[in-house]
């Protein structure tokens, strides 16, 4: 029953909000909430159910219905989708809750909060699902869910096409789990998690080949390289939906699989070599490319794509524990750094250029504080949340014989120091430059102001609607890593039963030296941030400094590796050439070409024929008569024979 | 005339049938006037009838005369579509030489 | 007997060359009437009297009339027929192969005897009109309504069809023809005509 | 009961004819009532309807024999449905002719669904050929479109029939549907190509799908929705029913063709509704790439995937003619089927946008829809039967198609409004109710779909 009210209570949300939109209006806002809020809250005493040994297995199960022969279909709640399940709903209330304030003058609130709650609805589809195909559904069902949020302006072009760019891309990801489900299927005759991972020798040769595509999915749906692309254009939505959707639950939903499927990645060194390595390169990845954004929300997308390259690289290696808490504290933080910059871009117009604004301490206090919190966390410094889950993550890679993952990882450590301190001086510190003409602070091709055109009586939400949840993401964001200190703490003894505990021998370098080493370079990220952008000097000439930036930044970053490029000249050219040829070509000219000569011959016989047709009745007398002579003759003859 | 055989060898009746028959067919191939040639046709009919009938005389099985029925009907039927193609060609040429309705050329 | 037939077989042989070879439709018909006749008292002397008789009365009465209604109908006032020599089709020299062929086909089934000698369904004395004898109408009638009821009810619908068939086709619409120029043609061709009349 | 199901259509259709010319109401009202006596009927009796006549007895015997059970049953209330719907949606100046027409396609290929003999299911196989015909010959803007569509299902009809009659007099029956028989022989490779020639012109297969772009673009909408849902699906219905069970070694010897041409189908249908502009065509493209799908499944001749398959057959009918009836809605209201042309619909109609964006996400395979549950199942099974690489290339179509109907969806109503469209109002409420149980049905095959298969197992 428990799990039934958490799974389906914000589907009733998304019905209710989405038949009743033009009644509700505002009030959407509040059905959204408390779609969220009953979950939340039932998630939360089903605590202890959720984590106790129950008959052989962790957790609550229950058994819902066969979907088809041999695809039964139930829910699990344990500690790993317990997790997810609290961050999706109890951030996810504060989402909605800072949401109402959002959207409090957009016309479309309740098809807003219809999607968002349906988002809810599907993502814990996905958690909750005892098996690979619930798993599907769900993570087709959140793919839907944020092709809709990220379209929600659908007379925009832009977002129209990021939408399509993130549910194809999405897509790619699902057919993958889909080629995987075929694989375990057809080896293990069953779907249901417990089967397949009691199963795993029998998987034999297809395991590696079962966790590619798995991965597939995750690193679609992760935005891993090189199916990233589609996350920074997400940021076309609005802004509670890149904080709910593209940094706190639905892109970690791969970090879920990895770390929902271990039995098979412990088993595949492989594989573990494969996640780790993609993650890794991704994290590194995202912090090149967030150095050379302007866009606050794209620079907090690379971000996010580095900080899940940072999970995948830690279920990747097998350190679970560790890739979960990541997840678990960027979701506060980086839900966090995404309403804060929400604040600040309502606060100028749907500005979204860092360089256009300047000085926003004085008008954006909430946010200036909470975002400082998240960018110390982020940047994993001591006492902050990330900082005791990303130096997990890191020392688990060298823990796992990982080394050259290691070094990636401090690398990109002191890389997202530098551009998330970037992005805060810029934005925070100095004057505004908002009013400055854009050319003057780079900008060459300014954005139109205001997406949504605002309505009549127009009215200004309450401020604590937008400030409340920053504030307490904000102090999440500090305090959410305690659960973590320590070899025998509260997290690890939490997920005991769930991962299997591992021996590992002492690497050379110990957790101490790791967390040494990743301050200084830390530390020195800051420093070169500071020096840039927020010293005394910096901040005076602040306008000529970034106008020499825009114009240095390097070409290979600007144009992001060239993945769009890339993904456009082996794909999307080649299939639309190939659907030209065919439809224009081949079908016309060879299918129908060889129709046609079949015609022409026999229009040709045709032609050669009608000259019998003279059309003269007397003819066709003679004719007549002419074959009744032929009857004649042959029976007389047949007669004379007799 | 009340003997169970046929006064005259049916030979005789299948010689006669045959010759009114092409009788029948040379009207139809050499005449242009179309009621002259629903006429001949006419004649063929009457010619299949007789060999009927005298077949069905000389076996003194009367579903010659059943068949022979059935023809007069169908052949008065024929006559009348016949006819009336020849009175709505007339109406829309005011020429009934079968020779110049050649609709049908191919 | 024997004198009876081959008199009857000249006249009908006669008469249907008189109807192929007379120029003038009515002429024919005259000819077809007198074939007509011969043929019904060939059919009494084969005992199928009722078949006679209805030969007289369908042919001679109904058929023939039509004949002569359409022959009134389209020669009233002005000249009938585009009168032309009778061409023969191109294919004539072949014709005349094949009907020698056939005539001698004739020739010789006729020559031949039945192989066969058919086996007798029924006797040809007693008074006509009698019931049993073979060729009285009550036979006939007999056979008709029993036996073969099923053709019979066809030939009747098959009649239905003919005179629904004939009231389309000679009705006021003539479907493919449009009015108008129908109209004309038929105007000029009469004035045509007329002139033409007018000349001889 | 089940001759009523055949020859009901038929006669209202006959009796609508009577209707004067231009008459919009009354038609449409019978021929509603007709189609949902026909929904009706066999639910309320569903293991009955079995009606039986011995129609030829030399050559080979030969019955009148129909009957619904199972499989037929959900293909016969797929028809009636999708005719229901059509039949509401039915909206142009000449109702009364279109209803009368639909009414007899549903009565032809009712007797093609619930025929248990190869002979009376070749002839209605060919009558169900004729009011498309027709409707083409009515309204269509290239009459050659109509001859195409003639001539290229004609000549599949041939080759049934000539099936048929060798299938009839080597085997001595034709009252087999529903059996299981296996025919050997030398010449049942002949037997199954005449047999797979025509299943696969209906379909249809490439390369013989030609004539069906043209065809789909060019009909009236409800019409095509009758067509596209469940026309086609005779082809794939005779598959099942007599290829897979009385030529099963043929099937077997000469799969590796069709799971070959299944495969093109698939792609190339895919790839060219990229690229196509006009709304029907895209469509109707994608339906090449679909039905692709289903041959694949057929051809594996694995159970898992024939199960996958019917229910794939069912969600194809229902999001195909939701999505034919759905743009024929917009074609009214914009006067263009030209994607390049449209755009911005979903502001001023948002309830067209919402029916559209259901249709479209179940023909994109949308986990929770229909058509999610009809790949799933059959791509299992097609991989259980060994055929690795078909499972894999067969899950490239659909990632395109979700390229393509984003395209197509997105290009309609979404982006700013354009100018030039004229603005009409949103969906009547009848409008709406003739696509709505076509998107419920969606909704519920996707979640149960375990409902569909039971009663065609039992």
């Amino acid at each position: 029953m428990m799990l039934l009210a958490i799974w389906l209570v914000p589907l009733a949300g998304a019905i209710v909000n989405w038949a009743f939109g033009p009644q509700l209006k505002r009030a959407a806002g509040v059905v959204g909430c408390v779609a969220l809020a009953v979950p939340f809250v039932a998630t939360i005493l089903s605590w202890s159910a959720a984590t106790q040994n129950a008959g052989s297995a962790v957790g609550m199960h229950q058994a819902l219905f066969s979907w088809m022969p041999g695809f039964d279909f139930g829910l699990l709640l344990d500690p790993l989708s317990l997790i997810w399940a609290l961050i999706i709903t109890g951030v996810g209330f504060l989402i909605h809750v800072y949401s109402v304030g959002y959207m409090w003058n957009d016309n479309a609130i309740a098809r807003f909060f219809a999607y968002m709650n349906f988002f809810v609805f599907a993502m814990l589809t996905l958690v909750l699902s005892d098996n690979f195909v619930g798993l599907l559904v769900g993570w087709g069902l959140v793919g839907l869910a944020s092709y809709f949020l990220i379209g929600f302006w659908f007379f925009k072009p832009t977002a129209v096409a990021a939408a399509r760019k993130a549910f194809v891309i999405n897509v790619v990801g699902d057919v993958a789990i889909m080629f995987a489900i075929f694989l375990m299927f057809a080896k293990t005759g069953s779907t249901s998690f417990a089967t397949v991972f009691g199963h795993v020798p029998a998987l034999g040769n297809w395991l590696f080949l079962v966790c590619v595509f798995l991965f597939i999915g995750a690193a679609a749906k992760s935005a891993q390289i090189p199916l990233h692309t589609w996350l920074p254009d997400a940021m076309e939505g609005p802004t509670p939906v890149s904080a709910l959707i593209h940094a706190a639950t639905m892109v970690t939903a791969g970090v879920y699989l990895v770390a929902r499927c271990w039995p098979l990645w412990n088993a595949s060194h492989e594989a573990q070599l494969l996640v780790g390595t993609i993650g890794g390169l991704t994290a590194l990845a995202g912090a090149l490319l967030g150095i050379a954004q302007w866009d606050i929300k794209r620079i907090l997308a690379y971000s996010t794509m580095s900080q899940i390259g940072y999970m995948i690289m830690g279920v990747g290696v097998t350190a679970y524990q560790a890739g979960v808490a990541h997840f678990f504290t960027h979701a506060f933080f980086k839900a966090c750094l995404f309403l804060g910059a929400g604040i600040v871009i309502h606060e100028l117009a749907d500005e979204q250029d860092i360089r256009r604004m300047g000085g926003m301490r004085s008008r954006a206090p909430v946010a200036f504080f909470a975002m400082f919190a998240s960018v110390l966390a982020i940047s994993g410094f001591p006492g902050f949340a990330g900082f005791f889950s990303k130096d997990a993550v890191i020392f688990g890679a060298l823990e796992h014989g990982h080394p050259w993952l290691y070094v990636i990882g401090i690398i990109t450590a002191g890389i997202t120091a530098y551009y998330m301190f970037r992005l805060f001086f810029v934005t925070f510190f100095g004057t505004y430059r908002g009013d400055l003409d854009p050319a003057q602070v780079g900008v060459m091709n300014p954005s139109e102001p205001a997406a949504h055109e605002p309505a009549h009586g127009e009215t200004h939400a309450p401020a604590w609607l937008m400030g409340a949840p920053v504030a307490i993401l904000g102090v999440f964001a500090v305090i959410a890593g305690y659960v973590m200190i320590g070899a025998n703490s509260a997290w690890n003894r939490f997920f005991a039963q769930t991962f299997p505990s591992a021996n590992l021998a002492a690497p050379a370098i110990s957790e101490g030296w790791t967390t040494a080493i990743l301050f200084v370079v830390m530390a020195g990220g800051i420093a070169i941030a500071y020096v840039r952008y927020a010293t005394p000097v910096a901040l005076a000439d602040a306008p000529a400094r970034l106008r020499a930036e825009s114009q240095r930044l390097p070409a290979i970053l600007v144009k992001l590796f060239y993945f769009d490029e890339l993904i456009d000249w082996l794909f999307v050219k080649p299939s639309q050439a190939l659907g030209r040829f065919f439809g224009s070509i081949f079908d016309p000219d060879v299918i129908d070409g060889g129709v046609r000569a079949l015609v022409g011959f026999n229009t040709g016989l045709g032609t050669l024929v009608r000259g019998a047709q003279t059309g003269l009745l007397r003819s066709y007398a003679l004719v007549i008569v002419f074959g009744a002579a032929l009857f004649a003759v042959y029976y007389a003859l047949q007669g004379a024979a007799r | 005339m009340h003997a169970n055989l046929l006064p005259v060898a049916l030979a005789n009746y299948v010689a006669l049938s045959s010759v009114i028959f092409f009788i029948g067919v040379a009207g139809v191939v050499l005449r242009r006037n179309p009621l002259i040639m629903l006429m001949s046709i006419e004649l063929m009919w009457n010619a299949a009838n007789l060999l009927f009938l005298a077949f069905a005389r000389a076996w003194l099985n009367n579903a010659g005369h059943i068949f022979a029925f059935l023809v007069i009907t169908v052949a008065a039927a024929e006559a009348a579509i016949g006819l009336a193609i020849v009175v709505i060609v007339f109406r829309s040429r005011a020429n009934v030489d079968v020779d110049e309705v050649a609709m049908m050329k191919g | 007997m024997t004198v009876a037939f081959w008199i009857l077989a000249l006249l009908l042989i006669a008469s249907a060359i008189f109807v192929i070879t007379a120029q003038k439709p009515v002429h024919s018909v005259a000819g077809l009437l007198a074939h007509f006749l011969f043929l019904a008292i060939t059919y009494f002397m084969l005992s199928a009297e009722f078949l006679g008789v209805i030969q007289l009365i369908v042919y001679s009465g109904a058929i023939l009339m039509l004949f002569v209604f359409v022959i009134a109908l389209l020669s009233s006032g002005v000249a009938p027929f585009a009168v032309g020599p009778d061409r023969l089709p191109k294919i004539a020299a072949p014709a005349v192969v094949i009907i020698a062929i056939l005539l001698g086909f004739v020739a010789y089934a006729v020559s031949r005897e039945p192989a066969v000698t058919p086996a007798l369904h029924g006797v040809a004395s007693g008074p006509v009109g009698t019931a049993g004898v073979f060729g009285s109408v009550a036979d006939f009638g007999h056979a008709l309504f029993t036996l073969n009821l099923l053709p019979f009810e066809i030939t009747a619908f098959i009649l239905m069809v003919a005179v629904v068939g004939v009231i389309l086709l000679a009705g006021d619409h003539v479907p493919y023809v449009p009015t108008r120029r129908r109209a004309r043609l038929v105007e000029s061709d009469m004035r045509e005509a007329i002139v033409r009349a007018g000349e001889e | 009961m089940v001759l009523l199901l055949i020859l009901l259509p038929i006669a209202a259709g006959s009796v609508l004819f009577a209707l004067p010319r231009g008459e919009r109401l009354w038609s449409r009202v019978i021929g509603c009532v007709v189609a949902a006596a026909t929904f009706a009927l066999p639910l309320l009796d569903p293991n009955g309807g079995d009606f039986s006549a011995r129609w030829l007895s030399r050559p080979f015997t030969a019955s009148l024999h129909f009957s619904w059970s199972g499989f037929s049953l959900w293909l016969v209330l797929l028809l009636a449905l999708c005719t229901f719907c059509a039949i509401l949606a039915t909206n142009a100046a000449q109702s009364r002719t279109m209803v009368a027409l639909l009414l007899m396609l549903e009565g032809g290929m009712m007797g093609v669904f619930t025929a248990r003999d190869i002979l009376a299911f070749a002839l209605f196989w060919d009558l169900m050929l004729i009011p498309p015909f027709f409707a083409l010959i009515e309204w269509a803007p290239h009459r050659e479109t109509a001859w195409r569509f003639l001539i290229y299902n004609f000549s599949g009809g041939l080759t049934l029939l000539l099936a048929t009659a060798a299938f009839g007099i080597l085997s001595g029956s034709t009252d087999v549907i529903g059996g299981t028989h296996q025919f050997a022989g030398s010449w049942a490779p002949w037997i199954f190509a005449g047999f797979a020639f025509a299943f696969a012109v209906k379909t249809p297969l490439w390369p013989l799908h030609t004539w069906m772009p043209n065809t789909y673009a060019e009909l009236p909408p409800p019409f095509v929705a009758v067509i596209s849902a469940v026309q086609s699906k005779a082809g794939l219905y005779g598959f099942i029913v007599i290829a897979l069970p009385f030529l099963r070694s043929a099937l077997v010897e000469w799969r590796w063709l069709l799971v070959a041409l299944a495969l093109v189908s698939l792609l190339y249908g895919a790839f060219v509704a990229l690229t196509q502009t006009d709304t029907k065509r895209i469509v109707a493209y994608s339906s090449l790439s679909h039905l692709g799908l289903i041959v694949l499944a057929i051809a594996s001749a694995n159970p898992v995937a024939i199960q996958g398959a019917l229910v794939y057959i069912v969600a194809h009918g229902l999001f195909s003619a939701a999505l034919f009836l759905i743009l024929g809605y917009l074609e009214e209201r914009e006067e263009t089927r030209s994607v390049l042309k449209l755009g911005g619909l979903g502001a001023v109609n948002p309830k067209l946008a919402g029916a559209f964006t259901i249709a479209a996400l179940a023909a994109l395979g949308l986990p929770g829809l229909a058509g999610f549950a009809g790949e799933l199942v059959i791509l299992t099974g097609v991989f259980r039967a060994g055929y690795f690489w078909p499972a894999l290339i067969a899950l490239v179509p659909i990632v395109l198609a979700s390229a393509y109907m984003l395209r197509l969806l997105q290009d309609v109503i979404n982006g700013p409004q354009v100018a030039a469209l004229p603005r009409r109002p949103d969906l009547t409420v009848i409008e709406a109710l003739a696509v709505a149980p076509l998107l419920a049905a969606l909704l519920l095959v996707g979640i149960y779909p375990h409902a569909l298969l039971a009663a065609v197992m039992r």
